[in-house]
């Protein structure tokens, strides 16, 4: 049964990736923009630092490029699947050694990476105006993720469920 | 264009490029009209292929105004502290345009393939790294499990936050940082369930049979037939010689 | 080896927790092809522990388990022995892996690693054994709850076993979908595959060919699921009697009834007002 | 004091190419200390009335009144939902607590009502079974059934005067749901109004005093349940199947027999065999 691992692996990572998904699409987008506030960024630090940077990777850019592929904004997919993909496995990365390290060193990877797409999808002219919509949906989710986890953490010990 | 997904997404790949190298007024002509070629080839009408652009209006028509004051050069006019300039209007009409055209041709590709097919058609084209260890058959499944379950969980969520309503929380009231407290009793649950769904839909899987990519088959097999490869020659030299054309016509 | 059996458990034995109670005690059990065997117990008797071996999703720690003669133990004989019994479980929910109906049916052929016309005549098949043909091109989140069970039985029967163990299928279902599903249980029966049905509803063994009862792990009664109903101790294994059947115990008890059991509506009416 | 339902109608997606009206013109009346079920297919509209009792869902027609406050008056809504405790299908999914006292603490807590919380909780899980030491114990780690029962804690310890459960035996056992019957007999003799919204008819005959049979968003019949069995009889309900028991009871009743209406077989089969 050695394959038991894998394909749990493998529908862990689906089933957290559709939760982020959800969570993007919950909130009313405002068009385009992806200055969409939302639950997101939430769920994607949370898995990083419960689960580690693969599941954070999966979570953050299959799920959020779901999002904009379902949403109708399928230019943007691609390009959140690198990003958000990158910041999750950023986060799950460094969670160990600091978790507000680690979202800071995420958001910084966000940011930096919707303001350079902006700026071409844009014009540089716009970039500031992403960048800030970044700065609050990271903060959003720092707000979610931080007791999330903790909590996560202590309420799953023991029960088989805790990876 | 009920072809091949791996053709239908290298054509887009292509035409994206294509449309980053435009810089003529011209070039968007030209661009238009093939734009329309293919929306007639695809049978998905002019119309319909601009009414998914509607949500996505304000954001072009913003591109275009931000760039419209925020661009330094020749002024034409000047009210107060703000000045149009030249550069600024051209600019402006050139990024919104080209939004329009990237929109254009990604949605194209979204009306006419399923968002299965697309998992698929990744899959297939990704599958020569797999042995630079790229899991393009574990992110297909990925992909094709996370849309099965986004509705469900989006019901669970529902149900949860009623649940968590009832008993008095308050999700719509009070400063920011305590609404997004008050969704701790939601998620805590919702991870909860998704940890117990993927033990038990794993063993389900595996009770039918499933051991990773090697070794399967699909029902639907890709045909990769010539019709495939003329339309992606056609795409091609298409993009090709507008880009070539417009370059000599338009500088 | 017993060319007939298809399923045989020679005394095994299961803990999920070393040093903790057994799951599973000293079992033997022969199952043979053609069966319609109704596999009962109260909660935590075992019978799911059970289910799992005869998949090889668990192996016994005591004891052995055979499978058309293949032992479980033997990690080699893992996919022979899943393409030899396919398992259906609880909660439709957690076993549909696709958003397309027969997308989802073909998942278990899909593994097999079956030649593309072979796997949609099978989907073919499979559907339309399952009623569900109409909803091939469906999303399986529109179906009701019957509905999802029965593509979950599709997909196990699209891998072409020879026997199926189904672990509590009804129990999340609305009556109507219960009632689906035992119609179709009735139906593969008559396919000729085997069924090994895992439940606590007494009234869901009346069309079984053969009951057994599991209590705290250990296999307590075994014969002919009328010779059940008239089993005195069968409260006290955590069964419950459906209420018809509680009734003609009573009247047995009462001299109203002889000793052929009586179990249809029809029946009892008859036999009261004669 | 009661909770009135008058012609509500709700429409699912109004506006939408997915627009279904999930219920029609249902009136209906829960007086106090009561004990009324909702029965019906799934899809009947029965999981929707029983949020809209609980002011969850909001009438696109007609009102709902819980004690004479309107769910048309925002200001109420909380109100109501303090009034009536709504207990969601699988309610053990939306645990979220470390430990069972923090669980039962929430909604005493979001009311604003923590004064002798102690007394409260120790009544409430004698009310449903659970002893004391539990409240320590951390509700992930229970077993199904006892998770159901501190779910059921979680939303009893504000006292509703109405207590609404949604399909509150569905996944149990036999052994669990005859436990759950007790615990709802429990809290319904110690004066809280019971709404069982279920496709168990059994139970719902069963228990209630009153029966509303829904039928694709519409009353197919309401009354008690010996007119519901017969209403069942001259006029069957989509998905309603009557349970053999009752059969049995009809067949031997048309044949002549003045026979008592009860859902118990061993009643039933006393009484024929004193007859005979």
């Amino acid at each position: 049964m050695t394959d038991t691992t894998t394909t749990r692996k493998i529908v862990l990572g689906a089933l957290t990736a559709a939760m982020v998904t959800g969570a993007t699409m919950l909130s009313a987008p405002v068009p385009g923009f992806r200055l969409y506030f939302n639950l997101g960024e939430g769920i994607i630090y949370t898995v990083a630092i419960l689960l580690g940077p693969r599941y954070g990777a999966v979570c953050g850019g299959l799920g959020a490029a779901l999002a904009d592929l379902i949403l109708g904004y399928p230019l943007w997919a691609p390009l959140t699947l690198t990003i958000k993909g990158l910041e999750g496995y950023v986060v799950g990365r460094l969670a160990p050694s600091g978790k507000i390290r680690a979202i800071l060193a995420g958001a910084t990877v966000m940011a930096a990476g919707y303001s350079i797409s902006a700026g071409f999808l844009y014009g540089w002219a716009a970039a500031p105006i992403e960048l800030m919509t970044d700065i609050v949906q990271t903060g959003i989710g720092a707000a979610i993720a931080l007791p999330l986890s903790a909590t996560l953490k202590r309420r799953l010990q023991g029960t088989g469920l805790s990876n | 264009h009920r072809c091949d997904p791996r053709c239908k997404i290298m054509s887009v790949l292509i035409l994206l490029t294509g449309v980053f190298l435009v810089d003529s007024p011209v070039g968007f002509i030209f661009w238009g009209g093939l734009l329309w070629l293919l929306s007639l080839i695809s049978k998905i009408g002019i119309p319909v292929l601009l009414r998914t652009v509607r949500p996505i209006m304000f954001l072009i028509i913003f591109t275009a105004i931000i760039n419209l004051f925020f661009t330094s050069g020749t002024p034409l006019f000047e009210i107060g502290p703000i000045s149009i300039t030249k550069e600024g209007v051209r600019l402006g009409a050139y990024m919104a345009l080209r939004l329009l055209f990237l929109i254009l041709f990604a949605n194209l590709l979204t009306l006419t393939t399923s968002p299965m097919a697309l998992a698929d058609g990744i899959e297939s084209l990704l599958s020569p790294f797999k042995r630079l260890g790229l899991p393009a058959h574990e992110m297909a499944m990925m992909m094709t499990i996370a849309l099965r379950f986004i509705p469900t969980l989006m019901n669970e969520t529902d149900r949860i936050m009623k649940a968590q309503l009832a008993r008095g929380a308050d999700l719509d009231r009070g400063g920011l940082i305590k609404r997004l407290k008050a969704f701790i009793p939601v998620l805590i649950p919702l991870f909860v369930i998704v940890f117990q769904r993927a033990d038990d839909l794993a063993v389900a899987m595996e009770a039918r049979c499933y051991r990773g990519g090697g070794g399967r088959t699909r029902m639907r097999p890709f045909a990769w037939g010539t019709g495939e490869t003329l339309s992606l020659g056609f795409v091609l030299t298409v993009v090709v010689a507008l880009t070539v054309l417009e370059r000599n016509i338009g500088l | 080896m017993d060319e007939l059996s298809i399923a045989s458990l020679d005394r095994i034995g299961y803990s999920y927790v070393e040093e903790g109670n057994p799951a599973l005690r000293d079992i033997s059990l022969e199952v043979r092809r053609g069966e319609w065997l109704a596999l009962l117990g109260g909660n935590g008797s075992g019978k799911s522990t059970l289910a799992k071996h005869l998949n090889a999703l668990l192996a016994p720690m005591q004891g052995a388990c055979f499978i058309s003669g293949m032992d479980s133990r033997d990690e080699r004989n893992l996919w022979e022995i899943r393409k030899t019994i396919s398992m259906v479980f609880q909660n439709p929910e957690n076993q549909i892996v696709s958003t397309v109906v027969e997308d989802d049916t073909a998942f278990g052929p899909e593994n097999l690693g079956l030649p593309p016309d072979e796997i949609e005549n099978r989907v073919k098949k499979a559907l339309d054994i399952a009623g569900l043909s109409d909803k091939a091109k469906s999303a399986s989140y529109t179906l009701s709850g019957g509905q999802k069970q029965r593509l979950a039985i599709a997909g196990a029967i699209a891998m072409e076993p020879p026997c199926i163990v189904l672990d509590e299928p009804t129990a999340m279902l609305d009556p109507q979908g219960r009632g689906e599903v035992m119609a179709l249980l009735e139906e593969l029966h008559g396919h000729g595959i085997t069924i090994i049905h895992i439940t606590h509803r007494l009234e869901e063994i009346r069309k079984a060919t053969r009951a057994v009862v599991l209590q705290a792990g250990r296999l307590i009664w075994d014969g002919l699921p009328e010779d059940l109903f008239k089993e005195p101790e069968l409260t006290s294994w955590g069964l419950e009697l459906p209420p018809i059947v509680s009734f003609w115990r009573r009247l047995r008890e009462r001299g109203l009834c002889e000793d052929d059991v009586i179990l249809t509506v029809e029946g009892l009416v008859n036999r009261l007002c004669r | 004091m009661s909770i009135e339902v008058n012609n509500l109608t709700h429409i699912y997606h109004r506006g939408t190419p997915l627009e279904t009206v999930a219920l029609r013109d249902i009136s209906m009346e829960v007086p106090d200390g009561g004990w009324v079920s909702i029965v019906g297919h799934t899809g009947s509209g029965k999981s929707t009335l029983a949020q809209h009792l609980d002011a969850l869902l909001l009438p696109d027609e007609g009102s709902v009144l819980v004690d004479g406050l309107s769910t048309d008056v925002k200001k109420d809504l909380r109100k109501i939902r303090r009034k009536v405790g709504l207990v969601f299908q699988y309610p053990e999914q939306q645990l979220f607590a470390e430990t069972v006292r923090e669980e039962l603490s929430f909604g005493p807590k979001n009311w604003g009502e923590i004064d002798d919380i102690d007394r409260t909780l120790a009544e409430v899980m004698e009310q449903v079974g659970l002893d004391e030491s539990y409240l320590e114990r951390s509700p992930f780690k229970l077993s199904g059934g006892e998770k159901r029962r501190v779910a059921i804690a979680s939303v009893l310890a504000v006292r509703p005067s109405y207590l609404v459960l949604d399909e509150p035996t569905a996944g149990l056992d036999a052994s669990g749901r005859h436990r759950l019957v007790e615990l709802l007999s429990r809290i319904h003799s110690d004066g809280t109004a019971v709404i069982m919204v279920t496709h168990d008819l059994e139970i719902a005959l069963d228990l209630s005093d009153r029966i509303i049979a829904l039928e694709k968003g519409t009353i197919a019949c309401q009354g008690s349940p010996e007119e519901i069995v017969l209403s069942l009889e001259s006029r069957p309900v989509s998905g309603l199947v009557l349970p053999d028991i009752c059969k049995i009871w009809l067949g031997v009743k048309n044949r002549g027999m003045e026979i008592p209406f009860s859902c118990d077989p061993i009643y039933l089969a006393d009484f024929i065999a004193d007859r005979s």
